[in-house]
């Protein structure tokens, strides 16, 4: 859940879009209590639009579906309490970061996929349409390529096109 | 957007079966008095909500989503 | 004891101990017999409108 | 029930069945012939405010809901041959004046009494005006005001002129606690809760601005949450509690139909005040008629018209094979009663344990219909509650955008959507219009999905193609000021379910071995009589405990409150557990282990060193309780300051001791009914009584003082408390911010304690010099957060054990298979931890005798063409209910284990490739209920 907040976060949309609360079967009170407050925060923040959104949405949904975070999620357990492969056993705090960095690039490369399935774009119209730097996008470009996620296309003029792969 | 004041948020929330789900209804039992803006999927266990329902709720026109177990 | 022994009980009364020593038994297996002197079961219980502590209806 | 012959195991019982002049096959219980019928009667079951007629159902959910003529109003019986409206108008022609009245002979093995109660009747006791003064009213008479069936469709109002009170004033003990005339001395032991709750729900009903207040001599909320209930309607609802007897109620002046209350209050001041309206807290006492049959059927009563027992035998009567439960055994509230219900079930399942089986058939269902696998036909209903729902939601209008929802077939809404005539319509309503998916909007299904389940199995269809709209718990209850939106969430909530049910599919049910042995934790008193129960019904049964020797808490009982020997009683009962062959007894051991599920439980448990794993079909804890070691009044400072039965023993061992005693004290209450822990303990008062009487009799010159906040000798136990009184025991009352000093001094060169306490009723200290002082301390749990951990059961907030419903399953817990008994489930007197023990063993043995357990189908189910064998899954089951296999060709691929599958789906949302879905909670039906959610925006 940590992870869908440090997406939604990542995506602009805002972590508080999603609140998580305990409560036992015996504190009635306790429900009544966080509902309300889930619904002052949400009206604090105001409606979300969803149109508005399109795109982070599509994105982060494919982030979370992807296979690599997962997995990462899945062993967290694992990973933190027992040891890998290599018989290393890794922290919590570098386990998180591990996370959060692998949650960025997959969120970054499902930016530029969305993106891209609207249409055949230049390294420069992705950036423009994901909010991502040049940088970024040639760089999770290259790798989506790696994997023949997305493809070369065409020059126009020099400038080369790149679209999605089935 | 604008701040509406009379903006009512509406709110899908995840309610486990044998925690949050029985919370609320101990709350109703008790009439405890709480905003009507959720909209409550039982589930059997928390852990049952992927990630993905959350997207999924925003994007079907919820404002903010819970998640109680 | 006599050596042939029914497997059937007669609970006397519909209120909610009759109620619950009848399905405790049909469950049991044994065949229960309820006799009420009202025309409908439930006693003095359904009459009554909440139940303490928690409040929760009677019915 | 005319007579009893024959013998335990073998009765001929003769039963006379009144005639009911309907035909029960072919009343539809329309309710026609009560329209057309002339002749008005006074309707007993609303305590005569409201008419019925002379042919009527009892109440709405009347079972069986078939309409009835009371000949003795009838104008056909009373006017030979006239009328016959109803006949006329019978469109089933159900009505037969033909039937006569019929005798039955019976043969039984055994006979239950539970013939209940009746209620006080403050007629001949003028001094209430209760039959002159129309706004004093019983009680009984006020739930019916409340409720929402009754003659005001549950709108506050009193009798006189149908308007709401401002101000009303419940008098408790009426016909209770009471030596005049056709009065009862004993304590009905309800009364105190059910006035409160009626002046909480009443104020509820009434908006806050109702004043109400309860006059009372002791408040008697022992129960389970009682105090804390007591407390709430104190400090949160604002019910005031004025103690006092009251003595007299007058019209509050020439035709005024106000009530004059005048009572002297706590601090011996004569006060008056005025109230709308008066209720009388009546209390429970035995009918002539019961009493006759009693004697009829040869059974012996005591004083007050109860069934005779003991309180090691609770359920059994004089007579051989015929027990009895309820309010017939002593006033006592509705879980007692379930309990003592239960206990008596397992005493008749003991008796004629050789027998089971031989007259009993199983339930059929009708073969689902093949309608389930075609496109869906939904049927939608929408439960008004009473005005439960319908009071805050708009119901029909609810049902009508049901009607316009794609799929839904039919829509219909119910007065009570559980009564079984509404059950029958919802059967039928399948049948007619050839529905295969069912949504019912109502309650909640934590406690009505499965009536609905089994009613649409009844229709032909599989219960899984069923939905639950919660409209009442989660709606109309927690959005009662705000109607529209209600309604609005109520919509949303149908819409929601329709989407959802529109994808539901048929579920196989999933049936499971099961293993006919009972493990019993804790081996007091409550855990052997289970065991014994148990053991006598044919299944074998482990007793595990911690402690090196067999007995619990029961080793402290001297004697009973009605006198009877403890110690021979616990002395014969461990004798029957170490000679039961069925019973195997493990001392010294701790349980470090439970896995599995009803019918199939393995637990592992530890002899010093030496671990056994024992299989078996369910649990029954009964680890019992232990009183608190308090920190105050001088307690393991002073060698004069003891508690419980300490002082008991010292006096039985060195008798010299009670016999240079001047005086002895007992404080009450300490430790219990505090802020750090809001409940009663409720059996010190008794047991402090027992032994100042006890004290008093042997030494009638020794001073003896029972300090107290209420005395709380409920029931029957009330007997005690006269008893002590008469025999001079002096009762002082402190209150909690007030509570006695003790301290140690020396008189003569005799060390004693000197205790100050205020005098409520002077308003000045007391000073009392005494030469012990024994304290009643609050009973408190074990602390078994870890058993209830390993047992995924609950605890309350005081760490008792918590059932799944405080009134109707007092003995059972949410998880199948588990049941608890005795002090683990609350602090209660050695008789009411044996019924418990032996309701439990009842619950218990329902499970046992089954052949096989049928648990809820709704597991997960792996897509192994789409697995790719990575093991998430198996690693995060909190259940261990996925395995790897290997399948050849393939490497690894999951499969689950139904059995031990709970169904919580964090596999499914773990699974990288998506190949596990849940049975009832699928992905695609999850989506659909959040799609349907955000419509509309």
């Amino acid at each position: 859940m940590e992870l869908v907040q440090y997406l939604l976060d990542l995506s602009g949309i805002g972590r508080d879009r999603v609140q998580l609360r305990w409560v036992s079967a015996a504190e009635g009170q306790l429900f009544a209590k966080y509902v309300t407050e889930v619904s002052n925060i949400t009206q604090e923040m105001g409606p979300f639009d969803p149109e508005e959104f399109s795109l982070p949405l599509a994105a982060v949904e494919q982030t979370l579906n992807s296979p690599r975070i997962r997995w990462l999620l899945g062993l967290t357990k694992q990973l933190t309490e027992q040891v890998n492969v290599y018989n290393e056993k890794l922290k919590d705090e570098d386990f998180k970061r591990l996370l959060q960095q692998a949650t960025e690039e997959e969120y970054h490369k499902a930016l530029i996929m969305a993106a891209l399935e609207e249409g055949p774009r230049s390294v420069r119209q992705m950036a423009e349409k994901t909010g991502l730097s040049v940088y970024t996008v040639s760089l999770r470009l290259n790798e989506l390529e790696r994997c023949n996620r997305a493809g070369l296309k065409e020059y126009s003029g020099s400038t080369p096109i790149f679209v999605e792969m089935a | 957007m604008d701040m509406n004041k009379s903006f009512e948020p509406k709110i899908l929330a995840f309610l486990c079966n044998w925690c949050a789900y029985a919370g609320a209804d101990l709350a109703g039992v008790s009439r405890l008095q709480y905003p009507s803006t959720i909209r409550s999927i039982r589930v059997m266990c928390s852990g049952r909500v992927d990630p993905v329902y959350i997207i999924d709720g925003l994007r079907s026109g919820f404002d903010s989503v819970f998640v109680s177990g | 004891m006599s050596k042939d022994i029914k497997g059937s009980v007669m609970v006397v009364g519909g209120g909610i101990a009759g109620i619950q020593s009848a399905l405790d038994l049909a469950n049991s297996g044994f065949l229960v017999h309820m006799v009420e002197k009202s025309a409908a079961i439930g006693g003095v219980m359904s009459a009554l409108d909440k139940t303490f502590p928690t409040n929760d209806c009677a019915m | 029930m005319e007579s009893i012959e024959g013998d335990a195991g073998n009765f001929q019982v003769t039963v006379r069945e009144r005639p009911r002049y309907v035909d029960m096959d072919k009343c539809i219980a329309c309710g026609i012939c009560a329209e057309r019928c002339p002749r008005k009667v006074k309707d007993e079951y609303n305590q005569g405010l409201a008419k019925r007629k002379a042919i009527y159902v009892q109440y709405a959910q009347a079972v069986p809901l078939k309409y009835v003529i009371d000949a003795d109003h009838c104008i056909y019986f009373k006017k030979k041959g006239r009328c016959k409206a109803c006949e006329k108008y019978c469109p089933s022609d159900a009505i037969d004046f033909t039937q006569k009245e019929k005798i039955h002979k019976i043969e039984v093995g055994s006979v239950i009494l539970s013939t209940g109660f009746k209620s006080f009747d403050p007629r001949g006791y003028d001094v209430y005006g209760y039959g002159s003064l129309p706004n004093v009213i019983t009680s009984m008479e006020f739930e019916r005001i409340l409720s929402a069936s009754g003659p005001f469709q549950g709108h506050l109002q009193r009798p006189s002129d149908n308007e709401p009170p401002r101000k009303i004033a419940w008098l408790q003990c009426v016909g209770s606690r009471d030596l005049h005339t056709g009065c009862h001395e004993y304590c009905s032991g309800v009364c105190c809760m059910y006035a409160i709750k009626e002046a909480v729900i009443a104020r509820e009903h009434a908006g806050g601005d109702l004043d109400t207040a309860i006059f009372f001599m002791d408040m008697r909320t022992h129960g389970k949450e009682f105090d804390r209930y007591y407390d709430r309607a104190r400090d949160e609802a604002g019910v005031r509690f004025i103690r006092s007897r009251v003595h007299s109620i007058e019209r509050a002046g020439p035709g005024s139909d106000d009530l004059q209350i005048t009572y002297v209050d706590d601090g011996g001041e004569l006060k008056e005040e005025i109230f709308n309206l008066v209720v009388l807290s009546t209390g429970l006492e035995i009918s002539e008629e019961v009493r006759k049959l009693a004697q009829d059927l040869g059974i012996d009563l005591d004083l007050h018209g109860f069934a005779e027992t003991s309180c090691f035998t609770p359920v059994v009567t004089s007579r051989p094979g015929v027990f009895v439960c309820g309010a017939f055994a002593g006033p006592k509230d509705i879980p007692q009663s379930v309990m003592e219900a239960s206990a008596a079930s397992s005493a008749c399942a003991v008796l004629l344990a050789d027998s089971r089986n031989s007259l009993t058939q199983e339930k059929t269902y009708p073969p689902e219909d093949p309608i389930i696998y075609e496109e869906p036909r939904i049927g939608v209903f929408v439960c008004h509650c009473g005005i439960n729902i319908a009071g805050v939601v708009d119901v029909p209008a609810v049902r009508d955008y049901a009607e316009t929802l794609p799929n839904v077939v039919y829509v219909a809404d119910n007065l009570f959507s559980c009564s079984q005539d509404t059950q029958g319509l919802i059967r039928d309503a399948v049948k007619e219009n050839r529905l295969n998916r069912v949504v019912v909007a109502a309650c909640t299904p934590r406690t009505h999905e499965p009536l609905f389940q089994e009613t649409i199995r009844d229709g032909g269809l599989n219960p899984y193609l069923f939905e639950f709209a919660n409209i009442r718990d989660q709606d109309a209850w927690v959005h009662q000021k705000e109607p529209e939106k209600a309604t609005e969430k109520a919509k949303d909530l149908v819409r929601m379910s329709v989407v959802k049910a529109a994808l539901l599919e048929p579920i196989e049910p999933l049936l499971l071995g099961n293993r006919h042995k009972a493990l019993v934790i804790g081996g007091g008193a409550a855990g052997m009589i289970a065991a014994l129960d148990l053991a006598d019904q044919g299944f074998k049964t482990f007793i595990v405990e911690q402690k090196e020797k067999l007995g619990g808490y029961a080793k402290y009982v001297r004697k009973t409150w009605k006198g009877e020997d403890g110690r021979a009683f616990l002395a014969d009962l461990k004798e029957r557990v170490r000679g039961h062959e069925r019973i195997e007894v493990l001392l010294d051991t701790k349980i470090s282990h439970v896995s599995g599920f009803v019918g199939n439980f393995t637990t592992t448990v530890t002899t010093g060193s030496a671990e056994q794993e024992l299989e078996h079909g369910v649990i029954i804890l009964a680890v019992g309780a232990k009183s608190l070691k308090p920190d105050e009044y001088l307690y393991g400072q002073s060698d004069l300051v003891m508690r419980w039965h300490e002082l008991e023993k010292l006096f039985e061992k060195e008798p010299e001791r009670l016999e240079q005693a001047e005086a002895v004290a007992f404080i009450q209450c300490v430790g219990s009914r505090e802020p750090e822990r809001p409940y009663c303990s409720k059996f010190c008062c008794t047991s402090s009584l027992q032994q100042a009487i006890d004290f008093k009799t042997r030494k009638p010159g020794l001073d003896v003082y029972v300090l107290y906040r209420d005395i709380r000798t409920y029931g029957q136990r009330e007997e005690l408390y006269r008893k002590a009184r008469e025999l001079g025991v002096i009762f002082i009352r402190y209150s909690l911010n007030e509570k006695p000093v003790v301290e140690e001094t020396r008189i003569n060169g005799k060390d004693k304690l000197k205790i100050t306490v205020k005098d409520h009723i002077l308003g000045i200290p007391l000073e009392l010099q005494v030469d012990y002082l024994d304290l009643a301390t609050a009973i408190i749990a074990r602390g078994d957060e870890e058993l209830a951990k390993m047992l995924k059961v609950p605890l309350n907030e005081d760490g008792f054990f918590l059932e799944a419903h405080m009134k109707l399953r007092p003995v059972d817990f949410a998880t199948d298979g588990i049941f608890v008994c005795g002090m683990a489930h609350y602090p209660k007197p050695l008789e009411e931890s044996i019924v418990q023990a032996k309701a439990a063993a009842a619950r218990a043995a329902s499970v046992l005798i089954k052949e096989s357990v049928e648990v809820e189908p709704t597991v997960s189910v792996i897509d192994q063409e789409k697995c790719i064998g990575c093991g998430l899954c198996e690693a995060c089951c909190p259940f261990g209910a996925i395995e790897l296999i290997k399948v050849s060709g393939q490497g690894y691929r999951a499969e689950n284990i139904q059995a031990l599958c709970k169904g919580c789906g964090i596999c499914a949302a773990a699974c990288p490739q998506k190949a596990i879905d849940m049975k009832h909670f699928r992905d695609h039906q999850i989506l659909a209920m959040i799609e349907a959610g955000g419509e509309g925006r």
